[in-house]
């Protein structure tokens, strides 16, 4: 009933065109934010905010941009990792070697680091596609888990090759309180996702969209894949450096190369398609279903396991953590191969229709 | 649909989390909570087994001795596979649960980096058993960390000695050549510097040869091993990496007996399936060998075995991995019962106070006697300026069945040692904007 | 409006394709004049759909070149092809399926959108800034064609869940927007009944009349090509076999063994 | 010139022993369309099966000979193989026919997991021994010739020759063979395939069978080269770049693939790696890999794409 577009006519191509076109959508979604934004620093509580909502935060920044360049572009990566890594250790750089550098200007030009980075790896996949593709973006990943280990310069010479970050402060005011961190990350969350959807609702959203389900077909209207795929993969390892940076400025503090392994691009990868590829919201849920249930199901098994009487063992909980972690993935696949943005709308349909089945 | 699904998860975890802190709230008194993070899965599990067994059983076995000066130790333990990110969110889960967290042992150098800057925020203080910053030696910049026993340098510096004494006195290191074989992550790479010094110093020359972790593929290494046909092999290896290492060795034919690994290089689960192969493979040792007789190791199978309490099997109990956790577990044992000493016998003691009491720790020999680890370590004293106590170390050797110790205690050289740790140390604080302690400050 | 064929627009001279051992073409010749609708016909595999991806420039012909308004070319580069104005519908729907009806055809406006990636980025919904302001004109624009197709109710449709006729409409949609000069139609009424055939050749002829769009056309339907083109061009197994009006190719011998299978 | 000698004969064995994973790969990616990167995790789970069943039969039944329980051991882990492949076929690919090539490579990842997490918890997670008895100690070959001679691991060999066997078998079985043929046949369409009366399910699981095997002699190998533990699944990323290398559908690309990376590999990290500081093996590996893929976008032995529209 309360989930109707009926009444609201669109009397303007501009109100028609809008990010959220039906009423209900904006109030929710403005309602979510100011809960994020208000509710949940004042009531969260110390581990919910730093283990749990920060790399929450954070990880789903990353997850959009591998979802704009695997999932609106259709060019699997397995480099995410490394784009991470390449802003994590751009924005320490900068931090470090130019005195007085404001914090925002050195995360973005740890994405823009993470960019460059990116456009380079990007180059083969102008001739190689698919799965070919993803295996290459592997080169990129390992190469960086190298240059970092390898060449001192970039973590300032010291004997073990980690960075360190501390005491962080933005327009003199420190961050150090879990819920500023919070909100920090969370803003640059929400000024970037609305970027993203800008981006892909325009026209070179369409580009690339283009690109993805028919090249052949967009070349021929006069897209050029170049340039589709290129900037594809610079907003997409523009967002992922700066999630980077994000995650080793605030969330570990210090860090070596292997935070940022292969296991975080197939991770990353993971949340675009348990989540949604080509939709904005995927990878919100995608990186709650790989972040966040993981942990979940490490406390909850245990008091599972406890009603039926059972006393289990760290080893055989985390074992256990992994196949159900396994199981459900390929459960969701099964269920939903669209990932869980379908079924999200699938739900939005029927609370239209409702109370008609069909 | 989303707000709902989001919302719910955020309130089920929130639910969750805060649920575990009032219950802990209400935890009982007169209990020392202590988090256990351990790694039983993942790629270095053979290691972290038979660690997490001993840090385990040792609290087990303090319990059943009556708890310190009455004051139980409760403990939780949690899996991290050896990964950053999820040892990070271990100790925030950890970190406020009954009542609080007194104090932690990461047992992974990437996670001590994580944590190092965090501790010290929420007060509690680390304690690393020959891993993580080297420099952390330094009390007076590193308040909250604590490198008992010896840290990296400690490590090098025995090998080169040990090598020194083979060839009979380091001055005949001159000329000769030594192959570093190393773990390609800041782990490894914590050897370089005091190596490099060493070799500066005695003008031997030294090879470095990274292996990209996990070490499964080293053909490579020990080609240039063979065509560089170096006088001695450092083996700076973890996990799979040793093993490999040693097939590798014995495949190219270089003399095991030329080998000298690191303390993560030099227990049962390294040479386990090489067998005779790693026969006359040398390791340092973080003081303690396999001894299955030592007395602590005789009341764990007593007190906690025989009552089927044990956490791993029997025949582990004393094995290298399984003492150093012991260790680990007694010395920060030994921390809080000086805390107590000083702040209140049988109180539950606090982060800070626990820091005080692993800050001013003085194990007598007759203390450790006491404790049953006589002939495992030696005595060692901590202070505000020297949170690492000890600067020694043995090498043992693997016969092919077991680790027998082959030299007497060699002491790392502090004129060497105690200069890089401050200088490293002071860039960490420049870097950081820290001002160390003064001596002053130290007796607060 | 009486439709006067203007001069030669579009000049295929000797154009020869292989992929390895297979020749797709040999030596074709042919050329297409201003406001005609021009056929292609020919069996499966006379490489009819091949000449079109020459001219698209999605394969590039080992021999030969091709005269577009008096600019000669050895190889087509897709983009200048459609920036020189020429569009082209698919034999087997080449659509961007997992994009709605509407966008469908933006994307053949894209050509025309000129704003910057961060203009893109930052557009603000109160139609400040270029990059909405420009939506808004080509959306106009698209609407227009929306309703010369009388698609209007699929708009917001992803065009994946239209039915088949409907999709071939949209294809031509996406063509339109971009305001050809010359359209190339790859068998445009294939797998159609009746009706929808009558509809599309309908869209053709106005397409033609309305804008003066010269046209060139792939089609199996010999009634429908004799009654709509002006030239035929009659490929078989890579070679041109013919080339007139409808009446002339009709008398030629060759054509008529190529169709009711005559060896030669 | 003996080191180099050295160098290409350690980098072909190691070649040949990448292969024999890759050749996972490929067998399924040919007949299923499905990008198995649970191939990494299989050859644990197969390794771990066999490490422990030979540890344990002698306890069981008391038997004596090292040879038997060896054979029993593998015979035993082969079968659970074959049930592994028949579960993934049941519960998993059915299930997901005609999906995108991403989502099947995802549902593969999620059987990583699982079958990780089920080894672990069934045959435990710490380091196991899989001793059939290859010998350990070089062999040194035109000392005449060479000062020093040149060196050959007598293991990396009698590995190398077991993994040409296989592959042997392997062609033998595709070429002779009903089945064989029926595979290929599949592989090449599978609508045709189907229209002529072959079950699509029943050839997935014979080719998740034959996987599996492949697994279990890799594991076999590898597992006795470094012990059998956890990090065996990373063999898995080292194969990888041949796999691309040799095109995904292509038997004797992983093959000459393997022994492509594999030289290049060794030769890069002796030759090049001094010079920037070494450990540049299997990024070199990968980007070795990308250099052919410019030249050749579907990997050597590949099927050409042409664009149709």
């Amino acid at each position: 009933m309360l989930y109707r577009e009926n009444g609201q006519f669109k009397t303007t191509y501009r109100a028609d065109q809008q990010i959220f076109p039906i009423l209900q959508d904006r109030v929710v979604v403005l309602l979510f934010v100011a809960f994020a934004v208000i509710a949940v620093p004042l009531f969260a509580s110390d581990y919910l905010l730093r283990a749990i909502l920060i790399p929450f935060v954070i990880i789903s920044l990353a997850a959009l941009g591998v979802n704009i360049l695997v999932g609106y572009c259709g060019q699997i990566s397995l480099g995410s990792g490394a784009f991470m890594a390449v802003g994590a250790y751009g924005a320490y750089n900068v931090m470090a070697r130019i005195p007085g550098m404001p914090l925002i200007p050195a995360l973005l030009l740890g994405g823009f680091f993470a960019m460059l980075f990116g456009m380079f790896f990007g180059l083969p996949s102008l001739r190689v596609k698919g799965l070919y593709l993803a295996v290459a973006t592997l080169a990129a990943q390992f190469f960086a888990d190298w240059m970092f280990l390898r060449i001192k310069w970039f973590t300032l010479d010291n004997s073990s090759g980690s960075a360190a970050v501390s005491n962080l402060q933005v327009f003199g005011h420190a961050l150090e309180s879990d819920a500023s961190k919070y909100l920090f990350c969370l803003t640059f969350l929400i000024v970037i996702a609305l970027g993203a959807k800008n981006l892909v609702r325009g026209a070179i959203g369409r580009e690339w969209m283009a690109i993805r389900d028919m090249d052949v077909a967009a070349a021929v209207i006069g897209i050029r894949p170049m340039y589709a795929k290129l900037s594809a993969f610079a907003v997409s390892s523009f967002i992922i450096g700066v999630a980077g940076a994000l995650w080793g400025f605030f969330y570990l503090g210090a860090w070596e190369p292997a935070a940022f392994s292969v296991d975080q691009s197939f991770r990353l990868l993971f949340m675009v398609i348990i989540g949604g590829l080509g939709s904005i919201m995927g990878s919100f849920f995608g990186a709650a279903f790989i972040v966040v249930l993981p942990i979940a199901l490490n406390q909850m098994l245990p008091a599972i396991a406890s009603l039926f009487g059972a006393q289990i063992s760290t080893s055989a909980l985390s074992h256990t953590e992994l196949m159900v972690f396994g199981a459900l993935i390929v459960w969701f696949l099964i269920v939903e191969p669209h990932g869980l943005a379908r079924l999200w709308s699938i739900g939005k349909e029927k609370l239209r229709r409702w109370p008609f089945p069909h | 649909m989303k707000t709902r699904q989001l919302a719910f998860a955020i309130a089920a975890l929130a639910a969750s989390a805060s649920s575990l802190v009032h219950t802990s709230a209400a935890a009982q008194a007169k209990e020392q909570f202590i988090p256990v993070l351990s790694y039983r899965t993942g790629p270095y599990a053979p290691n972290g087994i038979p660690i997490a067994n001993g840090i385990v059983d040792y609290y087990k076995l303090v319990n059943a001795r009556g708890g310190i000066n009455g004051v139980k130790i409760a403990f939780e333990e949690c899996e991290t596979g050896y990964d950053t990110a999820r040892s990070v969110e271990c100790y925030e889960r950890l970190k406020g649960k009954n009542g609080g967290a007194s104090v932690v042992q990461p047992w992974s150098t990437g996670a001590t980096f994580a944590i190092t800057e965090k501790a010290a925020v929420d007060k509690i203080p680390i304690v690393t058993l020959g891993y993580g910053r080297s420099e952390s030696a330094d009390g007076t910049v590193f308040k909250w960390n604590f490198p008992l026993a010896g840290n990296y340098w400690v490590a090098a510096d025995a090998l080169v000695q040990a090598i020194g004494q083979k060839e009979g006195g380091l001055a005949k290191l001159k000329g000769k050549k030594i192959a570093l074989v190393y773990h390609d992550s800041p782990f490894g790479k914590e050897s370089i510097p005091m190596l490099d010094e060493r070799a500066a110093q005695q003008g031997f020359e030294l090879l470095k040869l990274p292996v990209t972790a996990p070490g499964v593929e080293q053909k490579a290494t020990w080609l240039q091993v063979r065509q560089a046909r170096p006088d001695y092999v450092i083996l700076w290896g973890f996990g799979v990496m040793n093993s490999t290492a040693l097939k590798e060795a014995q495949a190219t034919g270089y003399p095991r007996e030329k080998m000298y690994g690191v303390w993560w290089s030099g227990a049962e689960p390294d040479v386990k399936d090489v067998g005779e192969g790693a026969k006359g493979y040398n390791s340092v040792t973080l003081q303690n060998s396999t001894d299955y007789s030592a007395k602590v190791v005789k009341e764990i199978l007593a007190m906690v075995y025989d009552k089927g309490q044990g956490t791993g099997n029997r025949e582990e109990v004393g094995q290298v991995l399984y003492l150093r956790g012991a260790m680990g577990s007694m010395l920060t044992v030994e921390g809080i019962r000086a805390a107590q000493e000083r702040f209140g016998k049988g109180k539950v003691m606090t982060g800070e106070q626990v820091r005080w009491g692993l800050e001013n720790l003085n194990l007598t020999q007759a203390k450790l006697d006491a404790l049953g680890f006589a002939g495992v370590l030696r005595p060692i004293s901590t202070s505000c300026a020297d949170h690492m106590g000890a600067y020694w170390a043995r090498i043992h050797t693997w016969d092919g069945k077991a680790w027998k110790f082959t030299t007497d205690w060699l002491q790392a050289d502090e004129q060497i040692i105690k200069p890089m740790v401050k200088a490293a140390a002071a860039k960490y604080a420049a870097e950081k904007k820290l001002t160390s302690r003064t001596p002053a400050e130290c007796q607060s | 409006m009486t439709r006067r064929i203007g001069d030669v627009i579009l000049d295929v001279q000797n154009i020869s394709l292989a992929f390895g051992g297979v020749k797709a073409l040999t030596d074709i010749s042919f050329n297409v004049r201003e406001h005609e609708v021009r056929a292609i016909i020919g069996p499966n595999g006379a490489g009819k759909s091949s000449m079109l991806n020459c001219i698209n420039g999605v394969y590039q012909p080992q021999h030969g070149s091709i005269t577009f308004r008096g600019k000669t070319f050895r190889h087509m580069n897709s983009r200048q092809v459609a920036e020189m104005g020429v569009a082209r519908t698919f034999q087997n729907l080449a659509l961007f399926k997992g994009m709605s009806v509407l966008d469908n055809l933006m994307t053949g406006r894209n050509l025309k959108m000129r704003s910057g990636l961060l203009m893109q980025a930052f557009r603000n919904p109160f139609g400040i800034g270029p990059a909405e302001r420009e939506e808004i004109e080509q959306r106009e624009a698209v609407e227009r064609i929306i309703d010369f197709l009388e698609i209007q109710a699929y708009r917001k449709t992803p065009v994946g869940r239209l039915p088949y006729g409907l999709q071939k409409r949209v294809d031509l949609g996406r063509a339109l927007a971009m305001e050809p000069q010359v359209l190339l139609l790859d068998e445009p009424m294939a797998g159609m009944n009746v009706e929808e055939k009558q509809d599309m050749s309908r869209f053709i002829l106005d397409i033609n009349d309305e804008y003066g769009t010269t046209i060139v056309l792939i089609e199996h339907d010999m009634s429908v090509v004799m009654d709509i083109s002006d030239r035929v061009v009659v490929l078989d197994y890579g070679k041109k076999i013919g080339d007139g009006t409808p009446d002339e190719v009709r008398r030629n011998e060759n054509v008529i063994g190529a169709y009711l299978g005559v060896a030669h | 010139m003996a080191f180099f000698l050295e160098t290409l004969l350690g980098g072909l064995m190691a070649g040949m022993l990448y292969s024999l994973v890759a050749l996972g790969f490929v067998l399924i990616f040919k007949a299923s369309g499905v990008f198995n990167f649970a191939q990494g995790a299989m050859v644990l789970f197969a390794a771990l099966a066999m490490a422990r069943f030979s540890e344990w039969i002698p306890q069981w039944t008391g038997l004596e000979s090292k040879v038997l329980s060896d054979v029993a051991a593998f015979a035993i882990a082969a079968l659970i193989m074959f049930a592994v492949a028949w579960l993934i076929e049941r519960l998993v690919l059915r299930h997901l026919v005609n999906q995108e090539g991403a989502t099947l490579l995802m549902a593969t990842i999620g059987i990583t997991y699982f079958l990780e997490g089920l080894g672990q918890s069934l045959f435990g997670s710490s380091i196991y021994k899989i001793d059939i008895g290859m010998p350990k100690d070089p062999i040194f070959v035109l000392e005449s010739t060479f000062q020093g001679g040149v060196l050959i691991n007598k293991e990396d060999l009698y590995a190398a020759l077991i993994a040409a066997t296989l592959v042997a078998l392997l062609s033998l079985f595709f070429q002779k063979t009903a089945t064989g043929r029926a595979l290929r046949a599949v592989a090449d369409d599978h609508q045709a395939a189907q229209s002529i009366g072959i079950a699509l399910s029943r050839i997935w699981v014979i080719v998740w069978c034959v996987a599996g095997v492949v697994a279990l002699v890799a594991g076999m190998i590898w597992g006795s080269k470094l012990g059998v533990q956890f990090s065996l699944s990373t063999v898995a990323l080292r194969a990888l770049p041949v796999v691309i290398l040799g095109g995904l559908t292509s038997v004797p690309g992983a093959i000459i693939g393997g022994l492509i990376i594999g030289v290049g590999e060794k030769l890069s990290e002796v030759y090049l790696g001094p010079y920037v500081g070494g450990g540049i093996e299997i990024w070199f590996a990968y980007v070795l890999a990308l250099g052919f893929l410019l030249i050749r976008p579907q990997g050597l032995f590949g099927e050409k794409i042409i664009d149709r529209v």
